[in-house]
């Protein structure tokens, strides 16, 4: 029995053709609507990820939509599982924060010419938005395709807004990396088409059985999406393009571009392809995940600059979100802490980061710079910024009480109770360097200025609250309770089990 | 009929692989345009032979598209050629 | 063996054969102009493996736009590539291996299912009816799979923004610099003024034959760009600015109405992009004759590069 | 009647690739692009038109000739514009003044 | 072996092909063209596919046909801004190559 379009169902297409249609109306108006468009739609799109977010907590049930009304395998379906509600309320939290924290920089005065960064930036972040919410709702592995080059086309020219030698330079790189990554996919894509005779997710998930074109095709879209997620090794591109990008930019890079992609690799082993996973694939990952903790970790304490001590700093974070793979072994994984440990540290990395880069922003534009070294007495003349800059530095040491704190407890419990120690210490010693890097700028900041500070530009308290409440959210996901969340497993498949076995 | 309008189309393609090596000898850019033009009509005709023998009218369409756009790269061809060998009048019309 | 099957091996080698010359070609140009090749031999295999439309998107794309887009580019680097540092033999020897691996991997299981092959192809015929429309790929592309086509324009659109966030920023809002004759001779006038009209008409009838036979919207619509650039390279029609309000109108057109008409599906056809039965044609020819408008105009402008200069000249 | 059209198609198919190999030959062999130019020429002149004309009996309906003689057209004009334009170039004093 | 197989090895062998020179490639434009020869190898697999699953009186089957249309078109966009930024950062910097790698410094002058 297929899937039927269910209630409220339409509120998907609406989330994805929200910013659609904003485009279409900022390339059209141009000028100041472009901003206004912008203002205008944000808060409804996040009034509608609201809504799916409360439907799908409240009826425990998937939203699903039947595009066209023609039924899978022939027309395409979008659903709105407990992951994908909870990650399109995240996206819609942190866009809108960037939307207002972007206004300072990208606001477009009254009765000036339109100017490049201005028009462009707001298309991008819609662009982005759009881009996104189809990559969470999409249940067609083509359509999540098409998801996956709208972000890309969206991110890249938002690394090279500057237009400086180097920001270009890193979105080059960014741009043959991501290419690389979805050819990879789209062919694995290709492969499952050839051998299943369907692209839907729902229906692959009875039809794929442990066997070498299975295999092969999982391999090369993971293969892909690693390359777009920047886990190590495939991370080469990611510190100078995050760094490069505008503050609003890099925070919506860091927080939310590089999830988009993982969140695929999690549809594709957990709910395409269920069989696949075992014992040595999820080994795989959570040693690539391992190694980019260890390493983005030390390489983030050798920086000497903010920006891109925290872009390593993501290298590292989202390494941690691999040790789901080998974490939830079993008959129902998302009935597992591990499960619920790493989508909160997904999220409260998506705010904190979010936070840190905003924060980052706010600095470099008070001194004129962001080297960590001459940050003394920066405390004294933007505190707010400060705070910020612990609070979500807090979250990504796993520090009570933080989203970052809950997550990686559980993700530790985990580890306990699969008997994976190994992962254990990887993580501990993880949240140490942690710690480091994010005291070596704390300890800068808090200190006494050598010579009096010169400010660069000041910068409005506005701005400064934003990125404290994106902090504050990070900090809020802390008080979630220690156990495997409900929501995070509506829409799982119960006959897995059997399938998995 | 059928055979002899494949062997007719797989002579041509021949040909297209000998005008290949013209492409990759040169010596100059625009001895290696010709060849690649020669080329382009080479495969308008296999596509056209094709097109007859399988009894696929849609396919000459094909060889329309190919055909319109040819002219279209050859222009592009010698608008590079000739910017690259000539000083153009004004500079300031390509920056 | 049959002679055909013999042509087929022959042909087969041709194009590996050009494909490894795109890749080692000692100058760009070289490079390039193989690849064109290359790109007119494609389209010659999609008709030997009888998808028609797919032949016809891949003439228009690889033998049209992407070769005058990379041509350009050959001139602006002025042979200049740079020889760059090969990579050292362990990484050639590891990149040999992994791609040998992972073609034996693919030449193998593509083919590893011989006994029944899955198809949508029955599924495509028995609603086919139900689509309005005649030819089965156009179906999948606006009907069944219509949400696909639609972020696919979008996907188009924000390249075309990416391309033009490359501009100085002095530059914005004006005139692509799409490279010109600088001054065209009188029988590059005459094949301008002639062609075009011809060009205008072949775009027109692969967009209206696209509804029962092969063609479509996204081949008539690179029909129209190569034919808009072909006037501009010629100086016939200036470049312009891109913050013409209607060249912005004209890019928005086609996905504006597409959109509408998916969300009139909401209200008219119980689902968003479904069609009223007794409409359905009409409204998806609506759509096809506006996308294909501002396909050309956008993938014209996508080739025509970033603006470069306020004024024109 | 249709053995006459296909003895046709077959004398001027089998001309018209003799065409195509002839200019091949020639694009190998002469010694400068000026003569090479004539050699294309031959190729899309009588070449491509040979086979359009022996193919023009097979085809079905007034559309399908048409299509088929438009191609021959295309061709005919990227090879005459070519023509002009390469010989410019290649006589070096390049675009009209 | 038929003809199906054979393009089925020739869309294996050109994914190969492409796959390797974006690899080991250092310059750039070869880059972008070795990303267009690997991606019309996926899409010619994507064709046998097609092909193989002729049915229902269709010489192949429409939906992978119309997908590797979708994919055509990503893919030029693709070319489109990757040759941009190639010509952007040959401007820029008059190097069409990614291989000299200065360390990252992005953002001189701060965060704006």
């Amino acid at each position: 029995m297929p899937d039927q379009t269910t209630a409220n169902g339409y509120l998907l297409v609406l989330a994805i053709m929200l910013p659609v249609i904003g485009i279409l109306l900022s390339l059209a108006a141009g000028g100041r609507y472009v901003e206004r468009i912008a203002m205008v739609l944000l808060p409804v799109g996040l009034v509608i990820a609201a809504a799916v977010f409360g439907l799908v907590w409240r009826d425990q049930q998937s939203l699903v939509y039947i595009v066209g009304g023609w039924h899978p395998p022939l027309g395409i379906a979008l659903r709105a599982d407990g992951i994908s509600a909870a990650m399109m309320l995240t996206t819609a939290i942190v866009i809108c924060a960037t939307g207002l924290f972007a206004r300072g920089e990208f606001g477009q005065p009254r009765g000036s010419p339109e100017t490049r960064a201005s028009q462009v930036f707001w298309i991008l972040l819609l662009g982005i938005w759009s881009g996104l919410n189809t990559v969470v709702l999409g249940d067609d592995l083509f359509n999540l395709y098409v998801a996956l080059e709208l972000l890309t086309f969206a991110a890249v020219p938002l690394v090279s807004l500057k237009g400086y030698k180097e920001t270009i330079k890193a979105a080059l790189r960014y741009m043959l990396f991501a290419l690389f990554g979805s050819v990879l996919y789209l062919l694995g894509t290709v492969l499952i088409y050839g051998a299943y005779g369907t692209l839907d997710i729902a229906i692959l998930s009875s039809r794929v059985h442990p066997e070498p074109v299975a295999w092969i095709a999982a391999s090369l879209m993971t293969m892909g999406l690693l390359a777009k997620t920047a886990l190590f090794p495939l991370h080469l591109w990611l510190p100078p393009a995050h760094a490069g990008a505008p503050a609003p930019g890099s925070a919506v890079l860091s927080a939310l571009v590089v999830k988009g992609s993982f969140f695929l690799i999690v549809r594709l082993w957990f709910d395409a392809m269920p069989g696949l996973m075992n014992f040595a694939s999820g080994q795989i990952l959570g040693t690539l995940g391992g190694g980019a903790v260890l390493f983005g970790s030390v390489l983030a304490l050798r920086q000497q600059r903010l920006k891109l001590l925290i872009a390593y700093s993501t290298i590292a974070q989202i390494g941690y979100l691999f040790f789901i793979f080998p974490l939830t072994a079993g008959n129902e994984p998302w009935d597992s802490v591990a499960w619920t440990g790493g989508w909160l540290q997904l999220f409260s990395h998506a705010f904190a980061k979010a936070s840190m880069f905003m924060a980052a922003g706010l600095i470099a534009e008070t001194l004129g710079h962001d080297r960590i070294a001459e940050f003394g007495g920066i405390s004294r003349v933007i505190p707010i910024t400060v705070i910020a800059l612990g609070l979500a530095g807090l979250s990504l040491m796993g520090v009570p009480p933080s989203g970052g704190f809950v997550a990686k407890w559980l993700l530790l419990l985990a580890t306990v109770m699969e008997g994976q120690w190994w992962w254990a210490v990887v993580m501990l010693v993880g949240g140490l360097l942690a710690g480091g890097y994010v005291f070596m700028v704390l300890g800068k900041a808090l200190g006494n200025a050598s010579a009096p500070l010169k400010i660069a530009t000041p910068v409005s308290r506005s701005r400064e609250i934003v990125a404290l409440t994106l902090a504050l959210c990070a900090v809020l996901l802390g008080l979630v309770p220690l156990q495997p969340s409900e929501l995070l497993q509506v829409g799982r498949p119960e006959v897995l089990g059997v399938i998995a076995r | 009929m059928a055979n002899f309008l494949f062997g007719a189309a797989g002579f041509v393609l021949a040909m297209v692989a000998v005008g290949l090596l013209c492409v990759l000898r040169g010596p100059s850019d625009t001895d290696r345009m010709l060849s690649a033009q020669l080329i382009g009509s080479g495969g308008v005709a296999v596509l056209l032979l094709v097109a007859t023998v399988t009894g696929t009218p849609s396919i000459v369409d094909v060889a329309l598209m190919l055909a319109l756009l040819a002219v279209f790269a050859a222009v592009a061809f010698l608008r590079d050629a000739s910017s690259s060998q000539i000083k153009p009048p004004n500079a300031t019309d390509r920056v | 063996m049959t002679p055909p099957f013999i042509l087929e091996i022959a042909f087969v080698i041709l194009i590996l054969a050009i494909a490894v010359g795109t890749l080692v070609a000692r100058t760009a140009f070289t490079a390039v102009l193989l690849f064109m090749i290359y790109g007119l031999l494609i389209a010659i295999a999609w008709v030997r493996l009888s998808a028609v439309d797919v032949a016809l998107t891949e003439a228009a794309i690889g033998g049209g736009l992407t070769g005058m887009l990379l041509l350009g580019a050959v001139a602006r680097l002025r042979e200049s590539e740079g020889s760059g540092e090969e990579p050292g033999l362990p990484t050639l020897l590891a990149a040999g291996t992994f791609c040998v691996l992972v073609s034996a991997a693919l030449g193998t299981l593509v083919l590893s299912r011989p006994e029944v092959a899955p198809s949508l192809a029955p599924m495509v015929m028995d609603n086919l009816a139900q689509s309005a429309l005649g030819n089965p790929v156009a179906a999948v592309l606006f009907v069944f799979r219509a949400f696909d086509t639609l972020l696919e324009k979008v996907v188009l659109l924000l390249a075309l923004i990416g391309v033009w966030s490359l501009a100085p920023d002095r530059a914005w809002g004006g005139v692509p610099g799409l490279r010109l004759y600088a001054e065209p001779s009188s029988i590059l006038v005459f094949l301008a003024q002639l062609l075009p009209p011809i060009g205008i008409m072949i775009g027109i009838y692969m967009f209206w034959t696209g509804a029962s036979y092969p063609g479509g919207a996204f081949q008539g619509g690179t029909v129209l760009a190569a034919m808009w650039l072909l006037v501009m390279i010629a100086r016939l029609q200036p470049v312009p600015a891109i913050s013409l309000r209607r060249i912005r109108l004209l890019l928005v057109v086609g996905p504006v109405i597409f959109v509408a008409i998916g969300l009139l599906g909401f209200v008219v056809a119980d689902a968003f992009l479904a069609y009223p039965a007794n409409y359905a044609k009409p409204l998806i020819i609506t759509a096809e004759a506006t996308l294909t408008l501002s396909i050309g105009v956008t993938l014209g402008l996508l080739v025509a590069g970033p603006p470069d200069r306020m004024l024109q000249p | 009647m249709t053995l006459a059209l296909n003895i046709f198609t077959i004398v001027a198919v089998s001309a018209g690739s003799f065409f195509f190999m002839a200019g091949t030959i020639g694009l190998l062999r002469f010694p400068d692009t000026m003569t090479r130019l004539h050699a294309l020429t031959k190729v899309d002149n009588l070449g491509l038109g040979l086979i359009v004309f022996g193919l023009l009996p097979q085809a079905e309906g007034l559309l399908a000739v048409l299509k088929l003689l438009c191609v021959w057209i295309f061709v005919q004009l990227s090879g005459a514009i070519v023509s002009q334009l390469v010989a410019q170039l290649a006589r070096g004093d390049g675009q009209q003044r | 072996m038929n003809s199906i197989a054979l393009f089925a090895y020739c869309g294996a062998a050109m994914v190969g092909l492409g796959l390797f020179g974006l690899i080991t490639k250092p310059q750039v434009l070869r880059k972008i063209l070795a990303f267009n020869v690997l991606g019309t190898g996926v899409f010619l697999l994507f064709g046998v596919i097609a092909r193989r699953g002729a049915a229902a009186g269709l010489p192949s089957d429409p939906v992978p046909q119309a997908l590797v249309i979708t994919g055509i078109v990503v893919a030029f966009s693709a070319t489109t801004m990757a040759v941009v930024l190639l010509l952007r950062l040959y401007a820029e910097t008059g190097e069409a190559t990614l291989d000299s790698d200065d360390p990252p410094n992005a953002g001189t002058d701060g965060g704006r």
